[in-house]
């Protein structure tokens, strides 16, 4: 049971503060699993590294998807591979949030017409919050895509959503 | 000390216990864990050329404060195969363990949560409820990985105890204490008091005691490294092999106190390390406050003493963390084996042999 | 080194019948033909003899020759019958520097080879390729699985020309 | 009484931190000794066989570059000779100097990658850092060249897409100039660090004759102690105008053809392909880049196998042609692809630790192995 699980039907003033204090940790703090496909993983790397310095932002990458709260899907999504990447999606604790990075893992990139192995866009398997375009996408393509991410995450609220 | 004050002030022993058991947690531990992770991340940034946490607070330094609030937020995830009663129990034994150390830790000449006199051999036992913490934590989570870690983590520690005991049974016999407080008070004054510039001893005596000690402290400091899992050490979580090892499966906040307790753990170690050979409290150079007559002052400075100290040493270990490699478990179990314990086998030979001088 | 008259001369004295001819009409590379179910003693020879002694086997292709008949249905899916499938072999000595080309032709209906895994250990997932991208099937192959499409993959042989996907594979949809 | 023992299988991966991508390895092992390793490739496969029947012969370059995404130079220099021999086109001196230029650039940048990564598998992380910080100097002179970082498209059939930067020479001269400093930092926090060569001398022999019979090439090969090199050995482009070495394994720290050779090799490697850079930079002729490139490229009937020296080894292109404008067959023979499947042998009676230090020092690339 997290924090989270609990929604409320109407919001005050505590319950707008908190949401605040908890959106920006959650924002501040995405840690990501350690997990690259292809291309895409070495841009990723490199955002990581010494240049364009994901750990600005609070993005460490974890080994374990267990302690992560974001998962960069890098690359092709192969059949193969797309079981494996649906769970370890569910091996996530929630909150957790989905980075569709580079054309391919968008919608199969240029695998789209002839790729008899590739999955056309990795929202067929798992829930995408935010699609960064490019083959492969700049590292400050990623860091924007990052920063689009914890827009979404700052806007999130427990007060129960009235249809 | 601060338990009689407080017995003094309140007239209940029961609350002041209470108080000044909390006392190091909330005024030391906590703060310190936070603050050591994020000076590890920007510690670790500067060493690489980057600039690590810049966007939370300035430069970053509300980081870990924004890691913790979210770790709490996170769904606590008990994996169905596990043994639930043991992996829920496996990290408060941990935190526990590297908690209960400090209650024996003399901060100042007037702040030590508890006096034991068999300080040194609590400090060392209490230690094993980590292994202990450690190993359930492996085998509850019912992943070969974390097996894998705790069965290589409970044979790293229990081997690397070894020397650093018999580091400590030398203190022992030079000194003839086992108090902590007892241990410090004796290398007062001046630096070359201290155990690493031969402790108390005079004349011909120092002299010869001075390269026993300076090997016998990086014996020790190497085997207290091994027993916290620091990098050349790190083979229990080691990233790159067992993903991250008898804590793969911990989410959330349990995850959380395993990471509180191993740099709580970190700065415990640091202190032993600077109590036993650096002087505890006690100031290189005599006190500001006794010199301008203001007694008050000079606890307040072995606390300085005492934080500096101990934060040296945890900068070294974060140092040597991003700098070295890192062994195999074979490497690691044979540089135990055969060479720290016959050194410290030495040293404890040759101490006892001069202090008959 | 040796070009590649002289080492189709060599295996023509030593195989005969098995040696089907050296072509070297089109342009590049010229090649041998041989029998398919005699190519791994032809190979054993070609490494073991000491004016040969191709000891690296660089490369091993399946190729579709898709010269059969192609057959229609009525729903306009096509598929070849007849034909052949073909597998290649580019040979080199690290020792003497020549090199050599080997071509196997075998039915598509049956397409059957003898494994050349005990030769160049090299040639392994090489087959396990052909196998899994043609469906040639290596006599002789110690592990002739699926390597790179998954295990249980039903849908036929992927590099084939007559290959048709399937619109989905456990769950998950296929085509674009 | 004999203890009943059970062997364990681990499972590492697909997703693992040190596979190098999408690898599924299925250790067997005897407390922590490895009893056997089985290698599962396929996760990521992409086709690129099938597409490139579907494509035109110049739209197969962008597709080659995806196979090795860590050294796309290389796959589409491959290419652009094969087709090149295939067609019988005559390409301009300047022309080969740059493929010859990009062509080190690009291996001293993948095996900048292949030595960080590999400190990261052995547990130092900051050289992993300082690789790549040395890589961004090399991708911005890509970039400033061809407008991307990682997947080019540069080098065409016939010649190439565009001309070097004005500025290109003068900032390849300082790169060169930085990074020779550079280099003997890693030699100094990674090479001979003590425990680096506890972790990998005598871990991972690889014998020559296995090596031959497996067809592992390229630094692999070389660190097993055969002086054999596709830029020596059968030579293409310009590369016999230059002066350099042929490193080979030397056994310095362990046995020949153990992990640290094999890592040393790439540092030594680096060091060579700097010497190339610097006289090919020195030699360049003026001409035009694009003179040669063919209208419409159509093939006659035939087929050809070339091969080029990849960072990680022999990159073989087969192509079938049928002359129409579409190849009936590209097979790729990817180095990295031969020289896994020596992984096992490689393993055999070492630790688990040592599975991560021997999978790092042959430097794969899943996208070449499952292509």
């Amino acid at each position: 049971m997290g924090i989270l699980d609990k929604e409320f039907s109407e919001g005050n003033i505590v319950i707008a503060k908190t949401d605040d204090l908890f959106n920006w940790a959650r924002l501040s703090s995405l840690w990501q699993v350690g997990f690259g496909l292809a291309c895409c993983a070495i841009e990723m790397m490199a955002t990581s590294a010494s240049h364009y310095d994901f750990d600005r932002f609070g993005v460490i990458p974890r080994p374990s998807p267990r302690q992560s709260d974001i998962i960069i899907i890098s690359g092709t999504v192969t059949l193969k591979m797309a079981t494996r990447i649906k769970r370890l999606y569910e091996q996530m604790p929630d909150p957790k949030y989905v980075i569709s990075m580079g054309s391919c893992a968008n919608c199969g990139g240029p695998y789209w017409e002839h790729g008899y192995h590739v999955l056309k866009g990795v929202d067929r398997v798992i829930p995408v919050d935010v699609y960064v375009p490019g083959c492969p996408p700049r590292p400050e393509a990623l860091l924007e895509g990052l920063m689009k991410l914890q827009e979404k995450v700052r806007n999130e609220s427990m007060i129960k959503k009235s249809a | 000390m601060i338990y009689e004050w407080l017995y003094n002030i309140t007239g209940s022993s029961i609350l002041s216990m209470f108080v000044v058991s909390l006392l190091p947690l909330f005024v030391f531990i906590l703060p310190f864990a936070l603050l050591a992770v994020l000076a590890e991340r920007k510690v670790s940034a500067h060493m690489q050329d980057r600039l690590g946490p810049m966007r939370v607070g300035y430069h970053g330094i509300l980081q870990t404060v924004a890691d913790i609030i979210k770790l709490l937020q996170k769904e606590d995830l008990v994996p169905a195969a596990t043994d639930k009663k043991l992996f829920n129990f496996a990290p408060l034994l941990v935190f526990a363990g590297s908690y209960a150390v400090f209650a024996a830790i003399p901060f100042s000449s007037i702040f030590i949560g508890s006096q034991i006199q068999l300080g040194i051999i609590y400090i060392v036992a209490v230690t094993g409820l980590v292994v202990a913490g450690i190993l359930m934590a492996g085998w509850a989570s019912n992943n070969k990985y974390s097996l894998l870690g705790a069965m290589r983590s409970a044979a790293q520690i229990i081997s690397y105890e070894i020397p650093t005991l018999l580091i400590i049974l030398t203190i022992i016999m030079i000194t003839g204490t086992l108090s902590l407080y007892t241990l410090s008070e004796l290398q007062t004054s001046y630096f070359w008091n201290w155990m690493i510039l031969g402790g108390p001893a005079t004349g011909l005596q120092k002299i010869l005691y001075i390269p026993l000690m300076i090997i016998g402290c990086l014996v020790i400091y190497i085997s207290t490294l091994a027993e916290v899992n620091r990098t050349p050490f790190d083979i229990p979580e080691a990233e790159s092999e067992l993903v991250s090892g008898y804590h793969t499966e911990y989410s959330g906040m349990k995850f959380a106190m395993f990471f509180l307790a191993e740099y709580a753990n970190m700065f415990a170690v640091s202190a032993i390390v600077a109590i036993i050979f650096f002087g505890g409290y006690q100031s290189p150079f005599g006190y500001l406050g006794n010199a301008i007559g203001l007694h008050w002052l000079v606890p307040i400075e072995q606390f300085f003493w005492f934080t500096a100290k101990g934060l040296f040493f945890v900068f070294v270990q974060m140092w040597l963390r991003w700098t070295l490699p890192r062994f195999r478990v074979d490497q690691l179990m044979a540089f135990c084996w055969k060479y720290l314990i016959p050194i410290s086998f030495v040293i404890l030979l040759l101490a006892g042999l001069i202090s008959l001088i | 080194m040796k070009t590649s008259e002289e080492i189709l001369n060599i295996l023509k004295d030593k195989f005969g019948d098995s040696i089907i001819e050296l072509k070297s009409d089109k342009p590049i590379d010229s090649f041998v033909l041989a029998a398919p179910l005699e190519v791994d003693k032809i190979c054993m020879f070609l490494r073991d003899n000491s004016d040969l002694q191709f000891d690296s086997l660089m490369n091993l292709s399946g190729v579709d020759d898709a010269n059969g008949e192609k057959v229609k249905d009525n729903k306009g899916t096509e598929t070849i019958n007849g034909g052949t499938l073909s597998v290649w072999y580019h040979l080199e000595s690290t020792k003497l520097k020549h090199k050599f080309t080997l071509k196997v032709s075998t039915e598509r209906a049956k397409p059957e080879v003898t494994s050349v895994t005990e030769i160049w250990k090299c040639a392994d997932w090489h087959e396990r390729e052909a196998y899994d991208m043609y469906g040639i099937i290596f006599l002789n192959h110690p592990d002739l699985r699926r390597i790179l499409m998954p295990y249980d993959w039903e849908h036929g042989y992927p590099l084939r020309k007559d290959y048709r996907n399937p619109e989905f594979y456990q769950g998950m949809k296929v085509p674009y | 009484m004999a203890l009943k023992t059970e062997e364990m299988v681990l499972n590492m991966g697909p997703q693992h931190p040190s596979t190098h991508g999408v690898l599924r390895l299925e250790l067997q092992l005897e407390g922590e000794i490895i009893k056997d390793v089985i290698p599962h490739i396929g996760y990521l496969h992409r086709c690129f066989e099938k597409h490139s029947e579907a494509m035109t012969y110049p739209q197969v370059i962008p597709y080659t570059d995806r196979m090795d995404y860590l050294a796309s130079m290389y796959n589409e220099f491959g290419y652009a000779l094969a087709m090149e021999r295939l067609m019988g086109i005559e390409v301009p001196e300047r022309v080969e100097y740059i493929r010859v230029i990009m062509g080190e650039l690009q291996r001293i940048a993948s095996h900048l990658v292949a030595l960080g990564t590999y400190g990261a598998d052995i547990g130092a992380f900051t050289p992993f850092l300082f690789c790549f910080r040395d890589r961004e100097r090399i991708l911005h002179l890509f970039e400033i060249t061809c407008g991307a970082r990682l997947l080019y498209n540069y080098i065409w059939i016939g010649g190439l897409s565009n001309d070097l930067h004005p500025d290109f020479i003068r900032l390849t001269k300082e790169f060169i100039k930085d990074f020779k400093p550079n280099l003997k930092e890693l030699n100094d926090l990674l090479s001979f660090n003590a425990i680096f060569i506890e972790r990998t001398a005598d871990v991972g022999i690889l014998p020559l004759e296995t090596a031959i019979n497996y067809g592992v090439t390229g630094p692999n090969l070389r660190a097993s102690g055969m002086k054999w090199d596709l830029r020596k050995d059968d030579p293409y482009s310009v590369y016999n105008k230059f002066d350099y070495e042929i490193p080979v394994g030397s056994g310095e720290k362990g046995k020949i053809g153990d992990c640290w050779d094999r890592y040393f090799i790439r540092v030594r490697e680096m060091e060579e392909s700097l010497k190339i850079i610097e006289q090919a930079i020195e030699q360049i002729p003026d001409g035009d880049v694009k003179s040669a490139i063919p209208k419409r490229v159509k093939p006659p009937e035939g087929q050809i196998y070339t091969r080029v020296e990849n960072p990680r080894g022999e990159l073989g292109y087969f192509i079938i042609s049928d002359g129409s404008l579409n190849p009936s067959r590209v097979k790729v023979r990817a180095p990295s692809f031969v020289t896994m499947q020596v992984f096992p042998e490689l393993c055999k009676g070492f630790m688990v630790a040592d599975v991560v230090a021997i999978l790092g020092s042959i430097d794969i690339v899943l996208g070449e192995i499952d292509r």
